[in-house]
């Protein structure tokens, strides 16, 4: 099993989901951030003091899928995240050693 | 007294022409008008009125901000607050200035049925703190008359929040107060030869002047100015209901002065108008949620508080002549009416009026309009009517239709020449990043 | 002049029965009772007081809504704030319209020591914006006192907020109000026949009336609703300080028209309850700052708006009879016995009364209503008593000891019958997921 | 009348020496004063004037609490809201027992050219319902002035916020107010002998009193205390820009009791006042928004607040003696110089004040101060002056320079003395976690 | 050693805590996030507008743990945040290549 | 690759950042966090109602990074953030098996 980790822009979250859904991914849980990278920030100013802002709000969608779901999955976000300009995000991939279902105790690949 | 002096302005004023004049006065040079000391053999005007008057005219500016700048601010995202807020301070601000510089003038000096004269009192010219009007100090009228003109331009604003330029809308606003505010001020307030004034219409505090007026250019205006973004698809939701919750209190509040101060005395007239507001209110308020509570199952803080303006807004024309009962039938018409407004009706329209300023405002005000026709009669518990139900809810009709009409070619006019000159949208991307942003450089909240 | 007319009201009344004049009623039709345009002939009110009255009726509106909602709401978590506020706004709303159809003739008018006549004047029947209530405009007194009963019940609900079903706190609203509220106004200030009036209690503005009786109210409903879900084991703490600050300060700001509006005019008296609600609340700020300083070590935001209202609360009765001295000393003691009524009795009680209801309110009414006694004589800087300073803290103590006995039998009759009818608490899933999602269908905040 | 008792009590008073009797009247003892009820044989106040000032000073609380503390609360970060809140409402009721203390009577009774009397109406000994001043009862005149004792000292603590202590503000506010408010009154409002009232300097409303006087308190507080952590160097942003707008608009609504509640009576002056007030405002709106927008390409919220409180106190020593064009000026300069106050002479001056006080307090009551002594001209719109224009402005500037040189002093030695004895700030460990939790035990929001 | 990432319902959150430290764990990291799954969401209305919202409040918890407390702080977990109802969360647990504490600069199990 | 977790002072983020700019770390996803450890919390007081509250305000840091430049930029975080006091936090790795830029479907390193 892999966990994915994708970081996205926060107006795609709809698209992401429903694209992961038709990649039969069903369980996601989405954490807002913020992000540095490549995509340049604005300045905002405040009486006198003003302040270049780098850090721009991002979404973090996880999402557990089975190794057969992951390369479908990965298509997915992709598909639906890219808007082509500096800033769509990034995904990651780390092996998952093991996933439970706290309701039920089921572990593996019925836990997802 | 200050006759000489005055007329030595007039006199430089007609020498150097307006636009020099102006440039004086906002300089301050040669305006010599209040020369005198208030007190030199000044009339004597009754306390009390005046009191209730200084109090009203605060009242009205508490409507505005924070009233209404926050029960809109409340219902936009977080990213489009600031804008809405700076909209709705800047817009009254700019109409106040407005008012002063020809606003006043335009509205209340004779002219002909449509209009007064742009320069007769403009800059407020030959009046002085004794200039009396009707018993009041003109000066006190003046500034309780400017914040019916700031609250109604700036009522607009919430129907295209969100997405418009800066400029787009203070361009706008000084076309639309120009052509469409004051000449309905001139036509319903200014005397008996307003064109709508000798129709007979009864509109107390502004149910036409101010609340169609500015639904119908909100719901102009949003089609001109098109849907936001992700509209009907995304989730667009308030940020901060209890903000809307308390713009919409201060609302109630603040058109105590609105409503009881149209009054123009502390007297039986605006004690009427008061428990008129109060119980109007108090009922839609109960028919909104009641309405939601019977139809969706759930009765909302949204729905309240909307139900609690709906109220406000139906009560406003007939504040003076219905009585509580026919205040309270008012209420519930109005509140139940504008859930119908903003939802069956809306989808109708299929406008993105974001604040919903048509269903609310024009929806509520044409309720109120209409039905002030027909409280108002004695055998109805109201002050009385010259003339029959039927003709006086005619007179009413009437008003709505033509208010309606004029707004709607006004709007019309005045948003395509502001696209023409300046544009009305900001681009996609800055949408979408938010107009706190993008137009003026701040983020409302910070952890 | 306007006997005929409300004489034809009348037998049409009693002919159509109550229920369905009511029916009529809100339907706008039969109600003649305003006929005659307020000018004829109208007596002459002062308008200087009427501006005062005008204004001091916004005031206590100023106080619930914003003011009380946000101080209640405020203190509650994030998913429940809007049904404290939704519940805020239609309890008062219910009450007004309540108040209209037979509050006001059930508090005010003749009757015997406890009730006045429910239907003399039911739908405001009879007055006109002329009829005169001592000096002021009739319909002025009653939309005054409309926004006393409306308060008082929404003050209760403060108590068992986060877990109340929204239909039990209508249902126990209108129950409560109808056999607490009402005869407690009725004995107190319809006249000198009023049974606590009678014994000779002084209560300017409320301190049983209002303060005890919504106290023991919240106190008993308290303890049958039950605890919230996690109560002392959760940390269940004020989602928005700031909020409930600013509901302190509305309610400070408000409670002046609640107390120097109680004089019914702009005179001396007013003056004096002006000054004196100043001190007392600000001396219950410091007094419950101090408190907290020395007994936890550092004073609180929450602590010194509450400080705030409980001067105001422990002010109240006193307002129009004791010297600003008099009031620094009741604040004082408010504020502090308050701390004390939030602390140790509240964990001696055992009820977990949301908002602390009981414990600002009905423990700062108690010290100010015997307080009142005190410092009203002469000789400690009041406007003096007619009796000696034991007979009138007798007078008072024997008015709270009354008040707090009538209204713990009705609150307990009240909420079992609404137990009975639709139930009091929402299910524990739902008390999980908040309020505002399961009652009312909305989030406050979106970020 | 009550010639006597009073007697009597100043004879105990004597006797008894200040701290007893402070330790009694605390106590509530031996305070006659008020023996008589007010209506007997009562002066007959003109219940207009009362209403209005009645209104006048709930509408000064209004500004401090919630206005000010918004204001102010919304600049600083979300750790610090609430200390922020404290210190301005623990403040203000603290200057508003000392007022009642010894406040008023140092101000108001006869004295030298600096001072009044300490002992004089020391606990408003002497002061009954009844007693006069100019027509008001004089209690309504004590509680007012005491509003603005009050927001004198509250306008101070924007200055130093997020990193003093609690009792540093708190000792430094009394040491503060002695020496530094209480004489400016004395010598601008008290009368004829005053020193500045002497000079003929016009502060209608308290542009050197009150404004100039908090703005340098400030700024010299702010470098004895020291820059923020983290100062020029991290991001410290406003936690919640619309509690700042909430806080101006408030402070407008409220600054109409400050402004036109200086005429103490509901006449053409107060009138004037009103209309200059909403003129000032709306300009300095428009300037501070055209400034932004021409220098830094967007006009901000916060930009839009600023020059409303901007023009309302630019406007504040003008409001009663200037006309309407004249205060539109004044609005404009106010607004746009003020801009340069909290940009490039912020830079210049290297002090961290948190709020901009000085900035905008005492920048725009210079200018203020300043062009009232032009705009009150008669030819230029005023109600006239005694002397040239130039004498006048002269007269103008020496107040301003003399209020400079007298605040900076007294604020110096109460913030050492400050310092010697509780110290000025938290560790820095507690700066960083905030003063909320340290100083106060709580978090503003909680999710 | 492990990194335990369990999502769970807010309200779980001390009791897991006291579990987990009974388990030995003496540290973890808390965000909030929003949860989408199988658990059915609730709508919301504004007026006219109406929105089914599926992504429900949850709480993130994570920790790293040592090889051999690992067993332990699952099962704490599971029956700590347990309620049998759907929407219980779930656990994912990833190898943990190096730990380091900032403070001291001591890596691997010292660090925890 | 690997996934570089710090959990650490808020008001160390600047420098961090900065830190890990020198270090070549160009990207990363800052999350606002909770944190529970030995560092000691405070508490709180709501009129009758005192609440320890134990969980602080934490930052936490995800920055994927290559495994050359992993040792430079694990030592600017531990630099940066430390202040020498309980509660600086700790820094977690993990393998990362891949990263994919969503903008150009970049994979490896080049997503970086
Ligand atoms: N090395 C990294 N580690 C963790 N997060 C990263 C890294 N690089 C980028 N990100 C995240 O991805 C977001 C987008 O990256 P950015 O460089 O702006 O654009 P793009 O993804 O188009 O290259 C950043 O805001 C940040 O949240
Ligand atoms: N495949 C997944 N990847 C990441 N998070 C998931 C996944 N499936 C479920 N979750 C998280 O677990 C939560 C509970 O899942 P849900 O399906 O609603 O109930 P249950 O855990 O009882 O099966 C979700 O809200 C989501 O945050
Ligand atoms: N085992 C752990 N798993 C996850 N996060 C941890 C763990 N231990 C500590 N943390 C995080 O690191 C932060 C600092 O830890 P703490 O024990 O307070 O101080 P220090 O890092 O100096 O040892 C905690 O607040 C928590 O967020």
């Amino acid at each position: 099993m892999k966990l994915i980790t994708a970081v996205i822009r926060p107006f795609k979250l709809d698209e992401v989901r429903e694209a992961l859904g038709e990649a039969g991914v069903t369980g996601l849980t989405v954490t807002e951030v913020k992000g540095f990278g490549r995509q340049k920030g604005h300045t905002e100013l405040y009486r006198g003091a003003e302040y270049v802002v780098d850090f721009l709000p991002k979404l973090k969608i996880e999402c557990a899928v089975t190794d057969e779901a992951y390369e479908a999955a990965l298509e997915a976000i992709t598909a639906a995240a890219a808007t082509g300009k500096v800033g769509d995000g990034k995904i990651f991939v780390v092996a998952l050693e093991q996933v439970l279902r706290i309701r039920t105790g089921e572990i593996g690949a019925d836990a997802l | 007294m200050n006759s000489i002096q005055t007329r030595g302005w007039t006199t430089r004023m007609q020498a150097a022409g307006l636009p020099l004049s102006c440039a004086l006065a906002l300089l301050g040079v040669s305006t010599g008008a209040l020369a005198q000391a208030p007190d030199a053999a000044a009339p004597a005007f009754d306390s009390g009125n005046v009191a209730w008057m200084l109090t009203s005219t605060l009242l009205v500016l508490l409507m505005v901000v924070p009233g209404l700048a926050l029960f809109y601010g409340g219902m936009v995202r977080a990213k489009n607050v600031l804008s809405v807020l700076v909209q709705v301070l800047v817009v009254f601000s700019v109409v106040i200035l407005l008012w002063v510089a020809y606003g006043y003038s335009a509205a209340f000096t004779g002219g002909n049925a449509f209009f007064g004269s742009f320069t007769d009192k403009a800059f407020l010219r030959g009046i002085t703190p004794d200039s009396d009007a009707d018993g009041l100090p003109e000066l006190l009228f003046v500034v309780f008359q400017s914040t019916f003109a700031g609250i109604t331009a700036a009522l607009v604003v919430g129907a295209f929040a969100e997405r418009i330029k800066f400029c787009a809308v203070l361009l706008f606003t000084v076309l639309w107060v120009t052509f469409a505010y004051l000449p309905m001020v001139h036509m319903v307030w200014s005397g008996e030869d307003g064109f709508l004034a000798h129709k007979g219409v009864i509109d107390f505090a502004g149910g036409t002047v101010v609340h169609i007026n500015a639904g119908i250019a909100g719901l102009v205006g949003a089609y001109f100015v098109g849907k936001r973004l992700g509209y009907g698809r995304e989730a667009i939701k308030p940020h901060s209901v209890p903000f809307t919750f308390i713009g919409a209190s201060l609302l109630w509040v603040g058109w105590f002065g609105f409503n009881a101060g149209s009054a123009l005395a502390a007297d039986a007239s605006a004690a009427l108008a008061m428990i008129n507001t109060m119980v109007a209110t108090a009922a839609g308020v109960v028919a909104w949620s009641l309405v939601e509570a019977i139809s969706k199952g759930r009765p909302s803080a949204l729905g309240a508080a909307s139900g609690a303006v709906a109220g406000l807004v139906g009560v406003t024309p007939a504040a003076g002549s219905v009585g509580p009962i026919g205040a309270l039938a008012i209420g519930l018409a109005a509140g139940a009416v504008c859930v119908w407004g903003v939802n069956g009706l809306k989808r109708l329209l299929r406008a993105d009026d974001t604040a919903d300023v048509f269903g609310v405002h024009a929806v509520g005000g044409i309720v109120g309009a209409i039905l002030t026709g027909v409280f108002s009669d004695a055998s109805l518990g109201g002050t009385g009517l010259d003339v029959s139900i039927g003709a006086q809810v005619w007179a009413q009709t009437f008003s709505v239709l033509f208010t309606i009409a004029w707004c709607a070619v006004v709007t019309t006019l005045a948003i395509l020449l502001t696209r023409a000159v300046v544009g009305l949208r900001v681009s996609e991307e800055d949408e979408r990043q938010g107009l706190d942003i993008v137009s003026h450089g701040e983020s409302a909240y910070e952890k």
